[in-house]
């Protein structure tokens, strides 16, 4: 989020696509409802389903999934046709504003309805809505992402706001709720295949800048590798680690996998899920961490499983970074019961036991308050540096003290302070950055510039223009000693820039002068290292539109995509929806949290919701000779296929079905109850949807794409 | 001390259940008894509103009046509770209840229904104040706590507000001031008419 | 229609009186509750009040010699707050954090149950490893012995990439962190979380 | 003229803001259809059916007509036949004479079944009704589960006692004439009644009983095993305190005619047989 859940208290107007906030974060409907009623903020959801957050909505919007950019850029393009947009924001402070602008003008609000399937009026009357009612704040979540386009889409959403010049505004920004609770905060850390903590990548210059915070040679470190190449190369992702122990996708690796550590990672929330099942089986190591037995262990038959008890969050302590990312200390409330350990224990035996304790802890004595000053010391890039663990304790501690509008202390031990302290955190005196990119305030006061990150002047293939990358003159935080753009600062301690500058010398110094450590640019539409400069549709891997491939084709195929072959063109099959008519789409439910391993050995959250089912259209439903609570196969193209009980809703239309994926426990209408501990079986046990949505994966980021399948229903 | 009164706003209900999880884990009340429930009428359609709905502790209680044993009582500040060491679960005060409130959890001989179970506005029962047996029987006596109850202090997006009637009233039409709708309080027109 | 039973049962006043037996807590609970209402709305919310229905002695009256920690919602990314109250190392109750900036109070069912995290009986107790098909439950020493000797050999084998970790967003960030180190000392980048998904 | 001033401008105003509504109406939508009054009829179905149907009628009944009206029965219907018992006195027959085998060990076994279990059911639902002179608790607990173990035992006796009687209890043409002069109870004189092996008033308590006792059975199963939506719950409970007002009425009839108006009539169930001079008189129109 750029802004905060509270701050969404200011906003003049809402837009969610592809979030069920009412379901998935319940909470922050407070502050929304807030906004609803106090600003009398219009509320406009886009979502193939009329979910529990569209009851709420003032303006329902139901749309094809995956075509989600094509209704961005529709939006933009009336904006722009009717002459709404900020211009001045957009001269000062948005790159390759024209060239994006020429791509939008494909996007009339005809066409979008041709893709969408919203109707062009509704298009016009949104672009209205939000033109009219400024700041907007725009959230998206998994609706908006889990696509082969959804890098795409992302940009699509930020593109909007750019051109409604709602960055960096109270009431505006791009608010993406995360989902897990910690979400935020591993993603800072990077518990990713292709970066290091604070995102700084697999280059050399990142792994040398570690090396210095962990105080061990880089040589050592790169000893540890295969080849030192493999150290720059983005390894598996936790969407495809499958095909490395499969073998069934050419990959990029000298060996396959053949060992799993699943630390706190429910499976069934893998898309395809029963080839992960195939993966289990073939391991010849597989330890699963987690509190409860994860469904991993159900459907791993082999004896090459152990499943090690680890303790709940609430048994031990450490910082936990919200959507807000604000920083908050998760306090121990009791002891590991049982038998159980927490992380850091285990994390210490295993070290201990492979043989690099003394490396891997040498500067992490007190557990975790260490880890979270080895963290301060490191992750500059986003401002992780403020926030010790006495300054996350002593906003806990007073938490009353912070003002529910702006989050802010009044009086008090953190008085001044942004509650969280929000990364950026520049300096250990600084408040934390309510909001990204607001240029009203000075940098020591949590104001923040664009970031100068690609270069200083660019060309543009598309149009030959080139641009300068920096802001335009005048726009700068109060107080600053340039007043216009800036380059990032570097060489301030020579041979380093404000990312590796461990003294932090360069920070303080960019602060002291009023500017942001990271320059001040312009925010770009147009991204020439991706393979769409400017977000456009593509149709989704299996459409059921077979006449938009022709016209929005995917990508071609990535041979080494997270080091496993990536089909794109070959996948896509313009006769595949006609054994396969209908769209398959996943999502939540308030009552269960991801692979709903802890929420389904909850007795009373079972019993709220005790059963799996898919929802249908009664119309879809009778025409294919259903009956509503009756149990029914649903297929996907792939050969999953689930049986769960058909639940007649006009949530979603007459061309999907819907299926909450927090279920597990059977498989293919199995039940693997037997397969757990005994006694140790959830309450609730359901086939997974995930073993029916299909194959996709978005050409940036991998994620998995679930929320745009095909799939054919019949009778159990 | 004034009158206790609950109020769900429909137009803040989200359907989450935190109210009533709330109240079950509060009370550690067991499985298939629902002290508060959470409606949902027009599903998947627009129009479609929730509401969270237990015992209203209504002015002029049926419950009270069909009890045949007399375990059903009301406390002077409009709270109705229930004496379970009295109660013979006979059913009556479901069927006089306009809300559905009381609750019966079986496992007596024969299946019969056991003494009934509502809302006690967190205010425990007639044993003595935070004793062992109260907790046991009734759950937390948040009210003698000087707390409100657990349900509405939980909720969600405070759309069920409890609490003595003047206050509650009082927040309910400044909200309903600011977003310039009538929308009604439910429930009010038969928990607390007046005769 | 209940007119007549009720004025009977309050003008005897046996039952009612039944109720607060001890007196002074009755008082007590008379002057704190229309403060504590007022808070609750999160409309007329001001730390004044809210610190005076949270102060220590109403809120040991009922588990007394219990201790508040202050801690955070393990379901969303919203992050609410987390009042528990601790006695003798048992959480014995879920208090509301009132006056957490975030939450307010507020729960969704998953964070209203927060309790039944650590108490719940499905919970695992001891390590566990499948032998010939069946659980076996071991001791901690020899599963981390097992599991060290065997990643050591797969690793001396087929080189650290035979290794993947899938680490989580739902520990903490200083975990999160020693997950994404681990994957470093170990000499691989096949690591990622639900981030991802 | 100036009258019209202010009119004008109210026009003038609500013109200005109708105006003004309506070109912000487009965007500034409203919050979708505000609750209204059937929104909340809807949700109140959904918890306990139509409340205002039977659940008011109910409540009124059983908070306060149900237990006046048990009290008549237990007041008045004893208080009558005690007049009765002052005024015109048992009717005294010798059972002496010959002896007439009248029930079978069967039929006796079923009738003292059917006996008890009634007897206690109405002992338990009386309980039950004026529970709040008990003050409730572990007594009318077990009150209930005694309740329900007679309600299984009668129904089943209640089952096989159509079976013996139902064919005796058919109504005959004569039965209305014994209805006229009321059995003549009301005469001390003895005259021959008409009445076959049973008389009208017999067999107006066998069909009560009977099929009386089947309708409390259902509706009492209903009220014990709560299935039903509430409005079923509720005429349950309606009918099984009405038919058990009149159930308990009769039995007390049957009561005082087997105990005391009838002088040891009550033995004819014990050994089977009736003497031939109760017979002639009571149940003229048997053939035996």
């Amino acid at each position: 989020m750029t802004n905060s859940l509270n701050d969404m208290r200011h906003a003049k107007s809402f837009i969610f696509i592809g979030s069920n906030a009412a379901e998935a974060h319940p909470i922050s409907m407070q502050h929304i409802l807030h906004a609803k009623e106090v600003n009398n903020a219009p509320i406009i959801v886009v979502d193939p389903r009329f979910t529990k957050l569209a009851a709420k909505a003032t303006e329902f919007v139901r749309i094809r999934p995956g075509s989600d950019c094509a209704f961005i850029m529709g939006l933009i393009n009336e904006i722009i046709q009717n002459g709404w947009e900020d211009k001045e924001f957009i001269r000062t402070r948005v790159a390759g504003y024209q060239e994006m602008a020429e791509v939008a003008t494909q996007y009339t609000p005809e066409e979008v309805e041709n893709i969408t399937g919203i109707p062009a009026d509704q298009v016009r009357k949104v672009a209205k809505i939000l033109a009219t009612n400024r700041p907007t704040s725009l959230t998206w979540c998994m609706g908006g992402t889990q696509h082969s386009i959804g890098s795409s889409i992302t940009r699509a959403f930020c593109i909007l706001q750019l051109v409604l010049g709602n960055m960096g505004k109270s009431g505006g920004g791009t608010n993406i709720f995360r989902g897990h609770d910690n979400v935020q905060g591993a993603t800072d850390m990077c518990v990713l295949s292709d970066n290091l903590p604070g995102y700084y990548g697999l280059s050399d210059g990142a792994w040398k800048h570690w090396c210095r915070v962990w105080d061990v040679d880089y040589d050592y470190i790169a000893s540890r590798f295969k080849e030192k190449e493999w150290m720059n190369a983005k390894g598996f992702t936790l969407s495809r680690w499958y095909e490395g122990v499969l073998g069934e996708e050419k990959i990029e690796q000298y060996t396959p996998i053949k060992a799993m550590i699943q630390w706190g990672c429910g499976s069934n929330s893998n898309s395809q899920y029963n080839r992960v099942v195939q993966a289990y089986n073939k391991l010849d190591l597989f330890v699963i961490i987690d509190p409860f037995p994860t469904m991993a262990a159900a459907t791993c038959t082999t004896d090459n499983v152990y499943l090690l008890p680890c303790s709940s969050q609430y048994e031990t302590s450490g910082s936990v970074t919200s959507t807000s990312r604000q920083i908050q200390w998760r306090h121990k409330i009791v002891d590991p019961i049982g038998g159980c350990r927490d992380d850091y224990t285990i994390m210490k035996d295993l070290v201990g036991r492979l043989g690099f304790a003394d490396e891997f802890y040498k500067n992490i004595k007190e557990v975790p308050e260490d880890i979270t000053r080895e963290i301060n010391k490191g992750t500059l890039t986003i401002g992780y540096n403020g926030q010790t663990p006495e300054r996350i304790k002593k906003h806990m501690e007073n938490w009353h003290t912070f003002d529910i509008e702006t989050l802010q202390a009044k009086g008090g031990p953190c008085d001044g302070e942004y509650y969280g302290m929000p990364w950026p955190c520049w300096t250990e005196t600084h408040p934390g950055t309510p909001i990204l990119y607001d240029v009203s305030k000075s940098v020591a006061e949590g104001g923040l510039p664009f970031r100068n990150r690609f270069g200083m002047d660019t060309t543009y293939v598309m149009s030959g223009r080139e641009e300068n990358q920096l802001a335009a003159q005048g726009i700068c935080n109060p107080g600053s000693e340039v007043k216009g753009g800036y380059a990032e600062f570097k060489d301030v301690v020579p041979g380093t820039n404000w990312k590796t500058d461990l003294s932090q010398k360069t920070i303080k110094d960019a602060i002291a002068r009023g500017m942001a450590p990271f320059g001040n640019a312009r925010a770009r539409c147009v991204v020439w290292t991706f393979p769409d400069q400017v977000p456009i549709h593509r149709e989704p891997l299996h459409s059921p539109r077979p006449d938009l491939i022709e016209k929005y084709p995917t990508y071609e195929d990535k041979p080494n995509h997270f080091r496993v072959f990536t089909r794109y063109k070959s996948e896509q099959n313009s006769n595949l929806v006609k054994d396969f008519p209908y769209v398959l789409t996943t999502g939540r439910m308030v009552e269960h949290m991801g692979g709903g391993a802890e929420t389904r050995s909850n007795k009373y959250l079972s019993e709220l919701q005790p059963e799996m089912y898919a929802e249908i259209n009664p119309v879809l439903g009778n025409n294919l000779g259903l009956r509503d609570g009756e149990m029914i196969w649903i297929e996907s193209p792939e050969g999953g296929k689930v049986k769960v009980k058909a639940f007649f809703t006009e949530r979603v239309d007459a061309k999907t079905i819907f299926m909450p994926y927090h279920f597990g426990g059977t498989l293919m209408g199995e039940s693997l109850a037997g397969n757990y501990p005994a006694g140790h079986e959830p309450y609730v046990m359901g086939d997974a949807a995930n073993v029916c949505t299909n194959y996709g994966y978005d050409i940036i980021t991998q994620i998995q794409a679930t929320k745009d399948g095909l799939c054919k229903v019949s009778r159990a | 001390m004034g009158r206790m009164k609950f109020l769900c706003d429909i137009e803040r209900c989200i359907d989450c259940s935190g109210c009533v999880v709330a109240c079950k884990e509060g009370h550690h009340i067991p499985v298939g008894v629902n002290r508060r429930r959470v409606i949902t009428i027009n599903q998947g359609k627009p129009g479609e509103k929730s509401i969270s709905v237990a015992c209203m502790h209504c002015a002029d209680a049926p419950c009270i009046a069909v009890c045949p044993v007399d375990a059903i009582y009301q406390r002077d500040d409009g709270i109705v509770l229930v004496s379970k060491e009295t109660c013979i679960g006979c059913g009556y005060c479901f069927m006089a209840c306009p809300f559905g409130a009381p609750q019966f959890p079986s496992g007596q001989v024969f299946g019969a229904r056991g003494a009934m179970d509502k809302c006690t506005f967190c205010a425990g029962g007639p044993e003595e104040t935070f004793s062992e047996k109260e907790k046991t029987l009734y759950g937390q006596n948040r009210i003698a706590e000087g707390k409100v109850p657990l349900c509405a202090a939980m909720c969600a997006t405070k759309a069920l507000l409890a609490g003595d009637a003047d206050e509650v009233a009082d927040v309910y039409r400044e909200r309903v001031f600011k977003r310039g709708s009538g929308a009604n309080a439910w429930g009010w027109d038969k928990a607390y008419q007046k005769k | 229609m209940a007119q007549r039973k009720i004025r009977k049962s309050s003008s005897v006043g046996t039952k009612t009186s039944r109720v607060t037996l001890n007196p002074k807590v009755a008082r007590r609970s008379f002057l704190k509750l229309s403060a504590a209402t007022a808070a609750l709305t999160g409309v007329a919310m001001t730390t004044r009040m809210t610190a005076k229905a949270a102060s220590p002695a109403v809120a040991n009256a009922a588990y007394p010699d219990s201790k508040m920690v202050r801690s955070i919602c393990t379901h969303c990314a919203v992050g609410c707050g987390i009042n528990a109250e601790v006695r003798n190392g048992v959480w014995v109750r879920q208090e509301v954090a009132q006056d957490h900036p975030v939450s307010r109070g507020g729960y969704c069912c998953k964070g209203a149950s927060a309790i039944d995290m650590v108490t719940s009986e499905k919970r695992l107790k001891n390590p566990m490893k499948r032998v010939n098909g069946k659980w076996q439950k071991i001791t901690w020493d020899q599963a981390m012995s097992e599991v060290a000797a065997k990643l050591t050999a797969i690793r001396d084998k087929d080189g650290p990439d035979a290794l993947h970790l899938n680490g989580s967003a739902k520990v903490s960030t200083e975990m999160a962190y020693l997950q994404r180190k681990f994957a470093a000392f170990w000499g691989s980048n096949n690591v990622d979380h639900q981030a991802r998904i | 003229m100036k009258k019209l001033i202010l009119p004008g401008c109210i026009l003038f105003w609500a013109m200005a803001t109708l105006a003004i509504a309506q070109s912000q109406g487009q965007l500034l939508t409203n919050f979708g259809p505000s609750p209204s009054t059937a929104a909340f009829h809807e949700i109140n179905g959904l918890f306990t059916g139509d409340w205002q149907q039977y659940g008011q009628l109910f409540t009124e009944l059983q908070s306060k007509i149900f237990s006046q009206i048990f009290l008549l029965v237990v007041t008045v219907v004893p208080l009558i036949f005690l007049l009765h018992y002052l005024v015109i006195g048992p009717m005294i027959f010798s059972h002496e004479g010959r002896q007439i085998y009248y029930f079978n060990l069967f039929a006796r076994c079923i009738h003292w079944c059917a006996a008890i279990s009634f007897a206690l059911l109405v002992l338990t639902g009386l309980l039950i009704i004026f529970g709040s002179l008990v003050g409730g608790g572990v007594l009318l607990r077990s009150g209930r589960t005694v309740h329900l173990i007679s309600a299984a035992i009668f129904s089943v006796s209640a089952l096989f006692m159509l079976l013996i009687w139902a064919k005796d209890m058919i109504y005959a043409p004569y039965d209305f004439m014994w209805m006229l002069i009321m059995g003549g109870y009301l005469s001390k004189k003895k005259k021959p009644v008409p009445a076959g092996k049973f008389n009208a008033g017999q067999k107006s308590w066998f069909w009560l009983a009977t099929l009386g006792g089947m309708v409390m059975a259902v509706s009492g199963y209903f009220l014990y095993s709560f299935q039903g939506s509430p409005d079923t719950l509720r005429l349950s409970a309606i009918i099984h305190n009405f038919l058990g007002a009149a159930m308990i009425a009769v039995f007390i009839v049957h009561l005082y005619m087997s105990l005391f108006a009838i002088k040891g009539a009550i033995r004819s169930m014990i050994s089977g047989y009736k003497a031939e001079a109760e017979l002639t008189i009571l149940h003229s129109r048997f053939k035996f």
